[in-house]
């Protein structure tokens, strides 16, 4: 079956404690060429059929993503 | 490179066109800025008066009257009053408690979860401000019809938020309520208290003194939260490139804000400043200008050593900024080092961003060029003050002649059953399990009360047990039938609340959320609920320690019921004493205190069965209020009661039932002689509780001595709600009746899995 | 006997560890999460509460805290452990215990009084129960959810490392039941119910928390 | 400055509530189509320098995800 993928990431103006969190984390255990993080979602959607590009975009948007404060990577299945 | 507006090019460009139209000054208002000033304001500074002199931190509108309760009466148990960030009140064995309850209603609206979240968030940096430990909160929220769809995205995202929050932060919540109408869809409200605890020498105060000590920014890191509003000023740089996006909600960090707080109090204990102010609404531009104000010198802050999430933000964004969990401290020089370490400590960011100066300016540099520089009284305290024009509302009389009374009732015993189960299983009646098992009670370990009990309350000292009770309560159903009378009902309930589980009430908070003030219809209901809460207050001698005004809550023109949130604090001296809801053994009597009336309007019942809202609402009779609540401790402390329950919403009907399904114990039960079965049951009339005892006469004998009527009603026992010539309910149907409710909603847990959409579900 | 209670950057039932410890006769010591230092204590409670506020994972940040490594080490050599809530989150990324907790079934923080049966009365934590005994803790969390696959939960079965059961419903979704796993040697228990919670008539819903904070005190005495 | 992505996602025997929650709003939704949904995470990372393989792998590996109930994919900037 088709898999499309959608990452839900903060827009980013907004402000992500938890990739700060890991970032801070990451600075103890001594990775310091990390020097950014933010943390997003990570959708597989297993898709019958030929996936529906508009309908795919609009999960992504309303469901999947909270608008106002969330934006989404949609990668749809190449070919 | 960018150029900034400063205050030489102001003065030398006095004709520049200034957008304070669009950032709600009125014209007026903006002369009175270039009077002040004599030179027309620079880009920052105009961005300090126009968030400064908004309603929500210049009280404009409601200052007027607010100003009964600074006249009330000195009170001796108060430390602090009004017009700090919370009132103090002195609780015995040296020990004061802070609270105070806010709005967020707006951002729950627009982002149900970090909207709560970030409310619960600036309630919390009161308390602490106050030197307290946060040692509790309660919600009190009210949302739109139940079974309206936009309710199904509000509550679940506003109840995560203010559990995820509060619960991160390790603050047992301990009440509140949750009310369902129709006046609030689309204006939802987010109530939320916090409440602390400290020695009487640990009071801090919000103010700059002592000129040479650094001001210190200490928290998160500056981003471009809360100032979607400001975007007009994005001009004032004049880089080629445009501004970056500004983020229309404020995004919750309640893992700094946990840090926050251990550092602060680690920075009290060891004395380390000398005047501390959070950053709520306005950001920097209150605070700076607060502290400022509130001491005897001027200050100055190197805005560009301010720790920047966003770069490109300007001078007057970071002004203005609303960014969470930041708090500005007043350092002596010999001490910065020390409190710098104690941030580390707790991976706070701190930053030293200016000092305390002599003469009375504040002013501000970015990048060594001056760009702001004002007397801080004139931002802080000496904004506009209207006295705005008031009209009693047109369709009033009309409403309140509307009484109850014609309302068809009940005449069968099967009918009576049927308007009891519907009263109990109400959205407003029904259990609450399904929002606040979603809060932690029990962190901190000295929770005694909590949800569903009447009165939450709070162990202090382990030593000496003494604790502390508080309630809140806001019915703005009999608020819309009389302002004033309603808001003396709310204090007459809440106060009611803390009497029941054995408490001495001793200090007021309120919220008071209202429309637009611009409405004279809407103006005079703040005016009536202000007057009636003060006269009250007077009455019952009680303090109005503080509090916050909500207005503009309206869906179009169309203003949400008035609704001020009132709570009281009480304590306990010995909080083993303490008396708890609901029965728990077989054989004891059940006796109802106080005098029950025909009174109906504004009712449950009416609302419930008849989607009804009219009459007046029942009379306040707070000499029976204060009788009633001396009663109740003299019971607690004897040891005559094994519970007590009050009767408000939904009178006799509702405290039965929850009674009996606190425990699952029933009972079998006449209803008072002289009284219809249907108005004993339904009326909300005041001053009333239900208690249970093995020592009947020994309660009367109390009783009588303090002038509180006493009916005998029957004996707890048994798995069945018997009422004579009512109904014999029994428990089990009772309780899926009570309990099926919000479940049925908005999804039983279990089943939620599939009711949540995903964008509403946070990570975290 | 000094228990110790660790401080994480987030820890928020530390105080009612700490109470917990006292009223069962031992005295609490305060550790805290960046220094190497045990303070010579001779049992380790690691608390409830939100340590780095449960971002990436629950427990995930603090596991890799320097005081950690050294629980670790001396819980290899026998030290009695016993993580409650976020302490049982820290263990399980530590590794120290099998299984991880992950997001409750409801996707709800759930906050209850909660039945549970002791499935094994002889860790170090749970010799002042009775195999079988049913008693109720609060629980509450939103990470609470015992996962591992099946043919773990099978080994884990057969070699009796579940402690504690959740009984009359399951609060979260945890697989088989799982209230609280054991180390093989019955010294380190992890807990998602909050036993430190149930200590005193007046706060609790029960006292029935205390015996994990007093059976440590047999077990450590009798090493 | 060089972007890495790593996504984790739950091993395919672990539970995920979160993803059937989304799968069934998506059902009631009319999108039937979907037939599949699991939810993992989407971590950014802005690594200084060139990214140094190994030293990622260990860090999605170790931290970024729990190897007992989850899986990594690691996207390292071409070139
Ligand atoms: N309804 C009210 N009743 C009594 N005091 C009020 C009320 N509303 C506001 N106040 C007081 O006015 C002062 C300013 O309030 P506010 O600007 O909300 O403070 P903060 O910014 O610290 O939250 C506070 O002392 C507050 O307690
Ligand atoms: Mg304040």
């Amino acid at each position: 079956m088709p898999r499309v993928v959608v990452d839900v990431v903060l827009k980013p103006e907004i402000s992500d404690p938890q990739g700060q969190a890991v970032l801070q984390a990451l600075g103890r255990l001594g990775h310091d060429g990390v020097r950014g993080v933010r943390q997003g979602k990570h959708f597989v959607l297993d898709v019958e059929g030929t996936p529906d590009a508009a309908e795919l975009r609009q999960i992504a948007e309303t469901l999947l993503a909270n608008p106002v404060i969330e934006d989404v990577e949609l990668h749809l299945p190449e070919g | 490179m960018s150029t900034v507006d400063t205050v030489e090019r102001a003065a030398g460009t006095p004709d520049d066109e200034q957008p304070w139209a669009e950032l709600g000054l009125k014209s007026d208002e903006y002369l009175r800025i270039r009077d002040i000033l004599g030179r027309r304001p620079t880009t920052a500074e105009l961005a300090m008066y126009s968030v400064m002199w908004s309603e929500h931190c210049s009280y404009k509108s409601s200052k007027v009257h607010l100003r009964r309760f600074g006249d009330l009466p000195r009170s001796e148990a108060l430390l602090v009053g009004i017009g700090e960030n919370a009132g103090v009140v002195d609780v015995g064995d040296g020990y004061a408690v802070t609270f105070k309850v806010e709005s967020h209603n707006h951002p729950s609206y627009v982002e149900p979860y970090q909207g709560a979240a970030t409310g619960v968030g600036g309630i919390v940096r009161d308390i602490l401000t106050m030197g307290a430990r946060p040692v509790a909160v309660m919600d009190s929220l009210r949302f739109g019809r139940a079974d309206a769809p936009d309710t199904a995205r509000v509550l679940p995202g506003v109840v995560a938020g203010v559990g995820g929050y509060g619960n991160c932060l390790g603050l047992p919540n301990i009440g509140g309520e949750v009310l369902f109408d129709d006046c609030y869809a689309g204006n939802p409200l987010v109530n939320a208290l916090c409440v602390g605890v400290m020695r009487h020498e640990d009071v801090r105060l919000a103010k700059a003194e002592g000129v040479g000590n650094k001001v210190v920014l200490f928290g998160a890191r500056t981003g471009g939260d809360g100032i979607g509003g400001v975007s007009v000023l994005a001009s004032e740089t004049f880089e080629a490139e445009g501004p970056a996006k500004r983020p229309s909600v404020q995004v919750g960090d309640p893992f700094t804000e946990k840090l926050l707080i251990e550092a602060c109090l680690e920075i009290f204990a060891q004395d380390l400043v000398t005047g501390i102010q959070d950053l709520g609404g306005a950001g920097l531009s209150c605070a700076t200008s607060e502290l400022a104000s509130a001491g005897t010198g001027g200050m100055h802050v190197d805005l560009d050593r301010v720790p920047l999430r966003d770069s490109t933000l300007t001078p007057a964004e970071i002004l203005m900024s609303e960014s969470q969990e930041r708090m500005c401290a007043i350092v002596e020089p010999g001490k910065v080092e020390a409190f710098l370490a104690v941030c580390r400590r707790w991976d706070v960011l701190a930053t030293v961003i200016g000092e305390v100066t002599d003469g009375d300016r504040l002013t501000v540099d970015w990048h060594g060029e001056r760009i702001v520089d004002v007397p801080p009284r004139t931002v802080a305290h000496e904004g506009p003050v209207y006295d705005r024009p008031m009209a009693r509302p047109a369709d009033l009389d009309d409403l309140q002649a509307d009484d109850p009374v014609a309302l068809p009732r009940p005449g069968t015993p099967e009918e009576l059953a049927a308007h009891w189960l519907a009263v109990v299983a109400s959205p407003d009646g029904a259990d609450k399990t399904w929002v606040t098992e979603q809060y932690d009670r029990y962190v901190r370990g000295n929770t005694v009360a909590a949800q569903p009990d009447d009165a939450g309350v709070v162990r202090i000292d382990e030593e000496t047990h003494r604790g502390i009770a508080l309630a809140l309560d806001g019915n703005g159903r009999h608020a819309r039938l009389d302002p004033y009378t309603g808001a003396q009902l709310n204090l007459a309930e809440a106060y009611r609340n803390v009497a029941v589980s054995g408490a001495r009430p001793l200090a007021v908070t309120n919220c008071l959320n209202f429309g637009s003030p611009e409405e004279p219809e809407v103006m005079w209901q703040f005016a009536e609920a202000v007057r009636g809460l003060a006269d009250a207050c007077r009455d019952l001698g009680l303090p109005v320690t503080g509090g916050n005004v909500s207005l503009y809550n309206q869906t179009g023109d169309v203003p949400i019921n008035p609704t001020p949130v009132i709570g009281v604090l009480g304590v306990h001296d010995d909080v083993r004493t303490r008396v708890r809801t609901g029965w728990r053994g077989a054989g004891e009597t059940v006796l109802l205190l106080g005098a029950t009336r025909a009174e109906l309007g504004g009712s449950a019942w009416a609302g419930v069965v008849h989607g009804h809202l009219g009459g007046r609402p029942p009379a306040v009779d707070l000499a029976a209020e204060r009788a009633l609540a001396e009663l109740l401790a003299a019971l607690a402390r004897e040891g005559l009661v094994s519970s007590a329950h009050d009767l408000a919403d939904g009178g006799l009907a509702q405290a039965l039932a929850e009674s009996a399904l606190r425990h699952g114990t029933g009972a079998r039960l006449a209803l008072p002689d002289g009284l219809d079965a249907f108005t004993a049951l339904f009326s909300e009339s005041t001053a009333r509780a239900v208690v249970t005892t093995t020592d009947p006469e020994g309660v009367r004998a109390s009783a009588e001595w303090a002038g509180v009527p006493v009916t005998e009603l029957g004996t707890t026992g048994g798995d069945v709600l018997a009422v004579e010539g009512v109904a014999d309910l029994p428990l089990a149907e009772l309780r899926a009746a009570w309990t099926a409710t919000l479940p049925a909603l908005f999804g039983t847990p279990e089943a939620t899995v599939g009711s949540v959409p995903a964008g509403t579900v946070p990570t975290s | 006997m000094r228990i110790g209670v660790i401080t994480f950057p987030g820890s928020l039932d530390d105080v009612d560890a700490t109470r917990a410890v006292r009223l069962a006769g031992a005295e609490p010591v305060a550790l805290w999460h960046a220094e190497h230092d045990l303070k010579g204590v001779d049992a380790v409670v690691l608390p409830g509460g939100f340590s780095y506020g449960d971002y990436l994972r629950a427990g995930a940040i603090a596991a890799r805290a320097p005081l950690v490594q050294d629980v670790v080490d001396r819980a290899r050599q026998g030290m009695p452990v016993l993580g409650i809530c976020n302490g049982f989150q820290v263990l399980c990324e530590s590794g120290l215990l099998p299984g991880a907790l992950t997001r409750n079934a409801h996707l709800h923080f759930r906050n209850r009084d909660q039945a549970l049966r002791i499935e094994r009365a002889d860790t170090a934590w749970t010799t002042s129960y009775a195999a079988g005994q049913r008693i109720v803790v609060p629980v509450k969390n939103g990470e609470g959810r015992y996962v591992a696959a099946d043919a773990d939960l099978d080994r884990l079965e057969g070699e009796g490392r579940v402690a504690v059961r959740y009984v009359e419903g399951n609060p979260n979704g945890s697989s088989r039941d799982i209230a609280g796993v054991t180390s093989a040697d019955g010294r380190v228990v992890g807990l998602m119910p909050h036993p430190e919670h149930a200590v005193e008539d007046l706060t609790g819903p029960s006292t029935d928390g205390l015996g994990f904070f007093t059976s440590v005190l047999e077990a450590v005495v009798g090493a």
